[in-house]
């Protein structure tokens, strides 16, 4: 499944068309899902699909068929970095793999703990992150502030 | 016992009284350019009269500081506000208040734009220059010494020539420069005492008593003599000032050249050499050699020079050499010749730039080629000139032979003595250093040779406008400036009385050594 | 009266002050030019009227030196600046020559000087100029005598160029004045090392310290000492090698010739060697030197006025000469002979200067002594006073010059302080020389043929009463100048030297000798030019080279132009200003700040507004961060 | 209570929505934001002098008087911005944007865990986005903000991978293990605090992670530039602050901590030196003071906030005096423009001088605050030994002073004509100019007044 | 090699493919959802973490992340628009005219 996701991932970088970038990235969030959800963390796995599949990539196909601009044809599909990011991107895929595993944490080899379950999950959120609950939703309310002043001002500059 | 309490209180209002006026100016003179002139010039010759004051009450018998105030101001980094005089900077305050009213009446007519912001600026500047010399805190010190640079450079950069934006820069680069490295060595040397003492103080006093390694001494001592080399200015750190006193206005001129060159020396008297004295007696051989190429190198420019302001310039390079050699000779009249000359070259390098402003205000022209016969055509301006030339040359009974005579001497007694134990160094330096007498007087002679004599030609000059010779507001401030020149040059012996502990204090700290016992040095 | 030694010294600056004040701002009114005339004379008369009073005073105290302390100029640590004025016998003489010959000065200066358009000033200068003499001769400490030193330099300086709006007298003042700041730098050399070892500046002080040998003065070598307060004298009194701004000095006024380039300042030298003739008595090389200079420069500088057609040239050459004469007695410890030809030269240039000046006044300007002729008959009181001089400073016995040359010469032979044969002879060349020069001087001038245009001839006239009788009383002293025992007065305080046994009975034979090389130089010279003009033409152009050598002064100004002022003005503009100043200096500075500009511009054109690369550099920086910390591994 | 300046800032968004959507003048908004601010600040201040601690929630937040006071310091410094707004924004969007930007600038010193931590950053930034789009007047505002968003976004996910690693090595969300996994040696854990780092570096523009700040603040408005230049990244290093937690820097973040801000001091300045935009210049000027900031952080942890957040405060105070003075001009392009700047002394002298002094302080001058503040800084740095690399900043800060000074020569000694469109900032605006120039000469003159109470 | 560790790989690869889908693509949009592909990395190891730690707080933050991606989106959404709006297209390298 992770195979799964890395290639859908890669093909985001390869494909042309965004619908298709689309389309391979949700690959990528469902596996992911199903990743977490074999760790046993379901809920997660629950609200990647939800919240990222359900809600914001379709938000996302949306716009992508809203707009339906036509690229040029002969314009690249990349940009002129392409080597020197993709010489970057192996190194730092090198030094962080290399990171992880010469590092000494006894978490990466632990057999680790059996999954929580949503309750306690719930229990944590609600009592000791109580107050990033709060927090979530001064900041929600900020995004739609912000979300509306930037509609507002597409308008503005629309008419 | 009035007079205790009174003191301080007189010493801080001479250093505030132009803030007043900056304040006055602000609140009632900013679209008026009669009053700006007038509150500058009042508040200045008030500023003058009460240092005049502090200059009659200072105790030449009594060591340490004098009207001094100690407030806490920032006391998280041991810095205070503490002023004070001593025989260091007694001298310099009065010839920084003595040459304020001088610069404003000097530019009375002359600066026709921006009146009141120009006041402004130079009551800043002067607030600034009196600020450094009064400070006896590091701190305090840097911020006033810095503090000077942005004035200097509205003045220059204002009010000055066709290139005055160049200049301009050019100076405050050039300075900013050895201030920054200034900095960072003032930060190591706390930091380095309060480590060592575990005090941390920016007084001059307790950096008087810091221990450092020679090694050490030698990098602080070079940041600091940096700085200060840069606005003495010695060869080759020079080349700002042709430029900042060409395109200058007359008044930025007198300013710098009279106080502000002198910030360098005294700052290589007050704390260069006091503070290491150990790296200070290491690299006096290459001090004294650049002091000593200063005075020739300068003079040899000044000998070419065909812009009469860059004469003076370069002259002024000439004769603050000789203020270092008298302070490195480490001789008792050396040190009190360099005082001397700082002053004299204050007065002198005042007089000589306004002369050259006023007649610059008549003819607009810098060129030297195009003048001739002044002598004929501005008899009192003619007067002037020569009586200044001749300071400048450092003819005996003006104040330019009381500092370059004792100064020399100096360099001389100190040198005799090394090169009868074989060292020779001192003595071809200090004979060298005597030809900037007789190249002083060729380029001064060859500026009034051109200048006032032979036919007669001035730009704007002509029979039916002839050029009016010096209004009774030029022949006054001349007529001070002259005043002081001879007044140093007959007598000085009341001014030498008032700096010959200081003087000598300064001998001590710079010949006593201040390695820490044992400590081979390590590099920082 | 407490303070008459400085009253003598601030009387002429008082008259200065106040020349230099009213007479300059009155204008050039006729009856400012009779009070300027008056007051510029009577404080110089009164100067003199006090020196006569001072010197009794001296008389009276057994010429016991007077020291008359005034203020004090500096205390250093322990030494201390006193300005206070000596006054002993040389000073006495000193200061009687220079008031006296400087009052008549004045007075002729009165009528020479009439009419011209700054009258006032020229009397100012003339005032300061005794002030700064007077200090010169009556300070105690070198320091107060340096100040006069300068300063007659300054007044020689302003003199010479007195009529400025001719650049070229500009020039001759600046030239004196550089040229004696050369000597200064020595003069200035000598006083530290004097101030090092002794800690005072006091010139009793030194001397007798000196003499006695006492442990400071072993700490400079007399010598060194010696030789830079001579390099002073040379400046000032215009030796080899810093003669070369006499000449040109006599672009001044004729009295300032008379005055200060005959008669007083350039004595200056003399006087200073004589003062501090302690040191010079330690320092037998250095006197040698002195001799040597001496000689030579009297020498040198007689042949050249041997050729010279301008009267005041061959004057200046002349006091070049017998300069060195003085410095030739100097040498060889006759302090107290070569004050008695300071003395004698006194009278006699003087009154040939100011002859001369009667000369060029009657001419209305003109010089050229090839353009004079036959005035005897004209100018009748000029030539007589004028031929009196010449034959006293030919060495005609009986007259001044007479005894003051021939001990000299004496001394320069059989002194045992460094005489010589050699000395005596190059000097009695010298002597014969002097004669020749003079007596052409005087012939060409005076005697034979008119050779003046006639609108010049036309007006000739005899010059007034204040000039004539000026030139009468010199001629007067010059006559009997020789009769004042000058140097037996001083030997009470400086002693001449011991004479060389094996030479004493030389000295009639010498005397003899010296008397006929005079009438020969005036036998010579009235061969040559009372004859026909063919004559001189003649042997003109049979030593065509060395004539065109003598009459080119050797070509020293040219060498000197071409060794020190030439290179110095292109080392000064080529090397230091273009090269250091404007190429390394400022060329590295502004290269500097190119580079940060075009530094600039690179960092500008780096932000290229593509957000793929901004990203890009995130990345970099994330990777390179992270090798980067594993460095610490 | 101890959320009381939050709070307030909540109480003061929560108005201003009700206001918005009941549609009630949005020309009272600003008066509600400005009463919030400083009601917020007050709050914060007053709770500080009373010595308040407190940790509401265990280990997610907490306050103490050093933080009261360096968030009323920063609220504080909102003043102005809100001031200055007037002229440009009109509606109440901005102060509500403001206003919960300012709550997550509140959240960062506080928070004990990376999840508040997160959050606050988030809520800093988001508003800020819109914020550079809001008062739209050229199209480049949009890319500007696209730029914007997309680097910070990318700053988000570093500092989150960070997080991460840091959480699995540590199997702490405390802040504190930030602090602790410093002198760590194993490579996951370094990998993390570097990303951690990296991350506020990004957010904080330090070179190589500064190249959208010019790009951004260009393309915004003089108030949301002010904002971003000052608040926003005062926010930052405080979150650094509070991240190495009275760690002394060590292992390889002092190489980053050395190397990277020199450069960036370097970078900024130089780049600056040929800018035409005002705007731009100050984003390069603000990546070189990033630079002097996190230079803060190799000296003794002791003194670590008092030293950034003196060196905030004057930074932003002088930045935001040349904002506010700035003359108001419709044609933005031309406003932002340095040329507009030409001669500016004998059109509006009060203007020019308060932008004269904005810039020598901003060059480090005595005896305008910047210098204290950097000295504050390169004192600390000295004291940790770091004595090469101080003179090196201090070089580097001197190749700023140019720049600064090309103003000031604009301003005097330059010749120009003003815009057609141009005219004196508005009222508000100069008032906030004339507040921070209060702050600035209290930061002048009681340098030791100010650093007492922080 | 066990499965956290390649876990943490295929996160690192995620998030380090999302930074380079940001370097490389041109398309407003397709750089948007590499941003999104990026948090994914980091949610990934956040939730590795977290199960193996047997603690909520990753899974508590991933879930903010959650959030933030989405506020995100929705904001940069409307973002690229006005951007298109201007230039008629989602080449982001045709949006430089700030720079220098």
């Amino acid at each position: 499944m992770g195979a799964i996701a890395l290639v859908s991932a890669v093909l985001m970088l390869v494909m042309r068309e965004p619908m298709r970038v689309a389309l391979a990235l949700i690959t990528t969030m469902v596996m992911l899902g199903g990743i977490y959800g074999l760790l046993g963390v379901h809920f997660i796995a629950a609200f990647q699909v939800l919240i990222y599949v359900g809600a914001v990539m379709v938000f996302m196909v949306y716009v992508i068929m809203l707009l339906e601009v036509r690229e040029a044809p002969g314009n690249a599909r990349y940009s002129r970095w392409l080597v020197p990011g993709v010489t970057a991107f192996a190194a730092l895929v090198g030094v962080l793999g290399i990171s992880v595993y010469r590092s000494s944490a006894e978490v990466l080899t632990a057999p680790g703990a059996s999954a929580f379950s949503l309750t306690q999950f719930s229990a944590a959120f609600l009592s000791e992150y109580w107050l990033e609950f709060e927090l979530t939703s001064v900041f929600l309310v900020a995004a739609i502030v912000a979300a509306l002043a930037v509609i507002k001002v597409s308008r503005r500059a629309h008419g | 016992m009035s007079e205790f309490t009174m003191g301080p209180m007189l010493l801080n209002l001479v250093l505030w009284l132009p803030i007043v006026g900056v304040a006055l100016v602000l609140l009632l003179a900013r679209a008026n350019d009669g009053l700006a002139r007038t509150i500058a010039a009042a508040v200045m010759t008030v500023q003058f009269a009460l240092a005049t004051v502090l200059y009659l009450q200072f105790d030449a018998t009594a060591a340490g500081l004098q009207f001094a105030t100690q407030l806490p101001w920032i006391a998280q980094w041991g810095v205070s506000y503490l002023i004070g005089l001593d025989g260091f900077n007694i001298l310099l305050v009065v010839l920084t208040a003595f040459l304020g009213p001088i610069v404003v009446l000097g530019a009375w007519t002359s600066i026709k734009k921006d009146v009141p912001l120009f006041h402004v600026m130079v009551l800043v500047l002067q607030f600034a220059m009196m600020g450094a010399f009064v400070a006896q805190d590091l701190f305090l010190f840097y911020l006033f010494w810095e503090a000077m640079l942005i004035p200097m450079f509205l003045i220059i950069g204002m009010w000055g020539g066709a290139r005055r934006v160049y200049a301009t820069l050019k100076f405050v680069l050039y300075t900013a420069f050895g201030s920054i490295l200034m900095l960072a060595a003032v930060i190591y040397l706390v930091q380095s005492m309060q480590q060592s003492s575990g005090v941390m103080s920016f007084a001059f006093a307790d950096l008087y008593q810091t221990q450092l390694p020679l090694s050490v001494q030698t990098i602080l001592l070079g940041a600091f003599a940096l700085s200060f080399a840069i606005k003495v200015p010695m060869v080759p750190l020079h080349t700002w000032l042709p430029d900042a006193h060409v395109e200058a206005p007359t008044a930025g001129s007198v300013i710098l050249a009279g106080v502000l060159l002198k910030m360098g020396t005294y700052g290589f008297m007050k704390l260069g050499f006091p503070l290491f004295p150990d790296a200070a007696r290491a690299f006096t051989p290459l001090l004294m050699t650049l002091a000593v190429i200063s005075i020739v190198y300068g003079a040899c420019l000044a000998l070419v020079q065909t812009d009469i302001k860059k004469i003076i310039a370069y002259s002024s390079i000439s004769h603050l050499g000789y203020v270092m050699l008298g302070l490195l000779s480490l001789e008792l009249v050396g040190i009190q010749g360099a005082i001397i000359q700082m002053v004299s070259h204050g007065i002198v390098a005042a007089g000589l730039f306004l002369l050259v402003g006023m007649i610059y205000d008549r003819c607009h022209s810098r060129e030297l080629a195009e003048y001739g016969g002044l002598a004929r055509l501005l008899p009192v301006y003619s007067v002037f000139f020569m009586i200044f030339t001749l300071a400048s040359v450092g003819l005996p009974t003006t104040s330019g032979f009381t500092g370059e005579f004792l100064a020399l001497m100096g360099a001389f007694t100190a040198a005799w003595p090394a090169h009868l134990d074989g060292n020779n160094l001192p003595l071809v330096l200090a004979s060298v250093a005597v030809t900037g007498v007789v190249l002083g007087a060729m380029y001064m002679l060859r500026f009034a040779l051109t200048f006032l004599f032979g036919a007669v030609k001035a730009p704007h000059h002509s029979p039916d406008h002839p050029l009016l010779d010096l209004s009774l507001r030029e022949k006054s401030i001349l007529g001070l400036l002259t005043i002081a020149v001879f007044a140093l040059g007959l007598f000085p012996d009341g001014a030498l009385q008032k700096t010959e502990l200081a003087a000598k204090s300064y001998q001590s700290l710079v010949t006593t050594s201040r390695t820490p016992a044992g400590s081979a040095g390590v590099t920082p | 009266m407490p303070h008459t030694l400085a009253l003598i010294a601030l009387l002429p600056l008082v008259g200065f002050l106040f020349n230099g004040f009213f007479a300059t701002a009155l204008g050039r009114h006729r009856a400012n030019e009779r009070a300027a005339g008056i007051i510029g004379s009577a404080f110089p008369i009164a100067a003199f009227a006090l020196t006569i009073k001072a010197f009794l005073d001296l008389q009276a105290g057994g010429f016991a030196p007077i020291v008359e302390p005034l203020y004090r100029w500096a205390l250093i640590g322990t030494s201390s600046f006193e300005i206070a004025f000596y006054f002993d016998r040389l000073s006495a003489i000193m200061t009687l020559v220079v008031t006296g010959v400087g009052s008549v000065i004045h007075i002729y200066s009165t009528g020479y000087m009439h009419g011209d358009k700054s009258f006032g000033r020229f009397f100012a200068y003339l005032n300061l100029f005794l002030f700064f003499m007077l200090l010169l001769v009556l300070g105690r400490s070198m320091l107060v005598l340096f100040v006069g030193w300068e300063g007659v330099g300054l007044a020689s300086y302003l003199l010479i160029g007195f009529w400025f709006d001719d650049l070229t007298n500009a020039k001759a003042g600046r030239k004196a004045f550089i040229t004696n700041r050369i000597g200064d730098a020595g003069f200035l050399l000598g006083m530290f090392l004097l101030y090092r070892a002794f800690g005072t500046l006091d010139m009793d002080t030194i001397n007798s310290a000196f003499l006695s040998g006492t442990g400071a003065a072993l700490l400079v070598p007399a010598s060194l000492v010696g030789l830079l307060l001579f390099v002073g004298a040379t400046g000032k009194s215009a030796q080899i090698p810093l003669y070369v701004w006499l000449p040109d000095a006599m672009a001044g006024p004729t009295p300032v010739s008379a005055l200060i380039h005959a008669a007083t300042m350039v004595t200056a030298g003399v006087y200073l060697t004589a003062r501090m003739s302690g040191i010079y008595m330690m320092a037998p090389e250095a006197s040698q030197v002195i001799a040597i200079v001496g000689v030579l420069t009297a020498f040198f500088a007689a042949t050249v006025a041997l050729v010279q057609t301008d009267i005041k040239k061959v004057l200046a050459y002349s006091t070049v000469s017998q300069l060195g004469f003085m410095f030739l007695a100097l040498g060889v410890g006759a302090y107290g002979v070569a004050i008695f030809h300071v003395v004698t030269h006194a009278f006699f240039k003087a009154c040939l200067f100011l002859g001369a000046g009667s000369v060029i006044h009657a001419l209305g300007g003109e010089q050229d002594i090839r353009k004079m002729g036959g005035l005897r008959s004209k100018i009748p009181l000029t030539f007589w006073t004028f031929a009196i001089a010449t034959a006293a400073i030919a060495g005609i016995p009986g007259l001044a010059g007479f005894f003051s040359k021939d001990e000299i010469l004496w001394y320069a032979f059989a002194s045992a302080k460094g005489g010589a044969p050699w000395l005596w002879g190059m000097a009695a060349l010298t002597a014969l020389m002097t004669a020749f020069y003079m007596f052409r001087l005087l012939w060409l001038t005076f005697m034979g043929a008119s050779r003046m245009s006639h609108e010049v001839e036309h007006h000739v006239h005899e010059s007034p009463i204040s000039m004539t009788g000026v030139l009468m009383l010199l001629a007067l002293l010059s006559a009997g100048g020789g009769y004042i025992a000058i140097p037996h007065f001083l030997e009470a305080q400086i002693p001449l030297p011991p004479i060389v046994e094996s030479l004493e009975h030389y000295e009639h034979t010498l005397l003899y000798v010296s008397i006929v090389l005079a009438f020969a130089g005036l036998g010579l010279a009235v061969f040559m030019f009372g004859g026909p003009a063919s004559r001189p033409e003649g042997i003109k152009q049979a030593m065509l080279p060395i004539h065109r050598l003598l009459s080119g002064k050797y070509f020293v100004d040219e060498l000197y132009e071409r060794v020190i002022v030439k290179p110095l003005a292109w080392f000064s503009e080529v090397v230091l200003l273009r090269g250091s100043d404007k190429m390394l200096l400022d060329g590295s500075l502004n290269g500097l700040a190119s580079l940060a500009q075009r530094t600039a511009g690179l960092l500008g054109r780096a932000q290229t507004g593509s957000l793929h690369l901004y990203a890009l550099l995130v990345m970099v920086g994330i990777v390179g961060a992270l090798l980067w910390s594993w460095r610490h591994v | 209570m101890a959320m009381l300046p939050e709070h307030l800032l909540l109480g003061g968004m929560v108005v201003l929505i009700v206001m918005e959507v009941l549609g009630r003048g949005s020309r009272s908004a600003l008066w509600v934001a400005l009463g919030a601010v400083v009601a917020s600040a007050a709050a914060a201040f007053w709770l500080s002098n009373a010595q308040y601690a407190a940790s509401p929630f265990a280990g997610q937040f907490s306050v103490t008087p050093a933080i009261l006071m360096a968030k009323g310091a920063l609220l504080a410094l909102a003043v102005p911005v809100l001031l200055m707004s007037r002229t440009e924004f009109s509606d109440g969007e901005f102060s509500i944007l403001l206003l919960s930007s300012l709550y997550g600038l509140c959240l960062l010193p506080s928070s004990d865990s990376f999840l508040v931590m997160f959050l606050g950053l988030e809520l800093l930034a988001m508003p800020v986005y819109a914020l550079v789009l809001l008062a739209f007047r050229r199209p480049q505002s949009a890319e500007s903000a696209f730029k914007y968003l997309v680097l910070s976004g990318a700053a988000s996910a570093t500092f989150l991978m960070g997080v991460s690693l840091l959480y699995g090595a540590t199997g702490s969300m405390n802040v504190d293990a930030f602090g602790a996994a410093l002198a760590s040696g194993d490579l996951m854990t370094r990998a993390a605090v570097v990303l951690v780092l990296l991350a506020l570096f990004l957010k904080a523009a330090v070179v190589p992670f500064h190249a959208w700040a010019p790009d951004t603040y260009e393309g915004a408005s003089i108030p949301v530039t002010a904002y971003m230049a000052t608040l926003t990244k005062g926010a930052v290093l405080l979150a650094a602050v509070r991240l190495f937690n009275g760690a002394n820097a060590t292992g390889p973040l002092v190489d980053l901590l050395l190397v990277l801000p020199l450069v960036s001091i370097v970078w900024g300045n130089l780049a600056a030196i040929k800018q035409q935009s005002f705007r731009r210049m100050i984003a390069y000027s603000s990546i070189a003071h990033a630079g002097y900031l996190f230079y803060g952080f190799l000296g003794d942890a002791q003194g670590r906030l008092q030293a950034v957040l003196f060196y905030v405060i004057a930074y932003s105070v002088v930045n935001l005096l040349a904002f506010a003075v700035m003359p108001q001009n419709d044609n933005d392009e031309q406003r932002d423009s340095l040329d507009a700047l030409k001669g500016l002394y004998h059109r509006n002298p009060f203007a020019a001088a308060m932008i004269a002094i904005a810039m020598l302080s901003l060059a480090g001058l005595p005896p305008f605050p910047g210098f204290a503040a950097k000295f504050l800084i390169f004192k600390n740095v000295v004291a940790a030994g770091y004595t090469t690399y101080a003179v090196l900043g201090l070089v580097g800060s001197y190749l700023g002073i140019y720049f600064y000074l090309r103003v000031i020569q604009l301003l005097f000694m330059t010749a120009g004509e003003a815009a057609p469109t141009e005219q004196r900032a508005g009222g508000l605006a100069r008032t906030a100019g004339v507040l921070c120039l209060v702050g600035t000469l209290v930061l002048a003159v009681l340098p030791g007044w100010v650093l007492g109470r922080m | 090699m066990d499965k956290v560790h390649l876990l943490l790989v295929l996160s690192g690869a995620l998030f380090a493919l999302g930074l380079l889908g940001v370097i490389v693509r041109r398309n407003a949009l397709v750089m948007l959802m590499c941003m999104e592909l990026m948090l994914n990395g980091v949610n990934l190891s956040l939730v590795t973490f977290s199960q193996q730690r047997g603690d909520a707080a990753g899974a508590i933050l991933v879930l903010l992340v959650f959030v933030v991606a989405t506020a995100e989106i929705a904001l940069a959404i409307p973002i690229v628009l006005l951007l298109v709006r201007f230039k008629r297209s989602m080449d982001i390298d045709r949006y430089a005219d700030l720079k220098g």
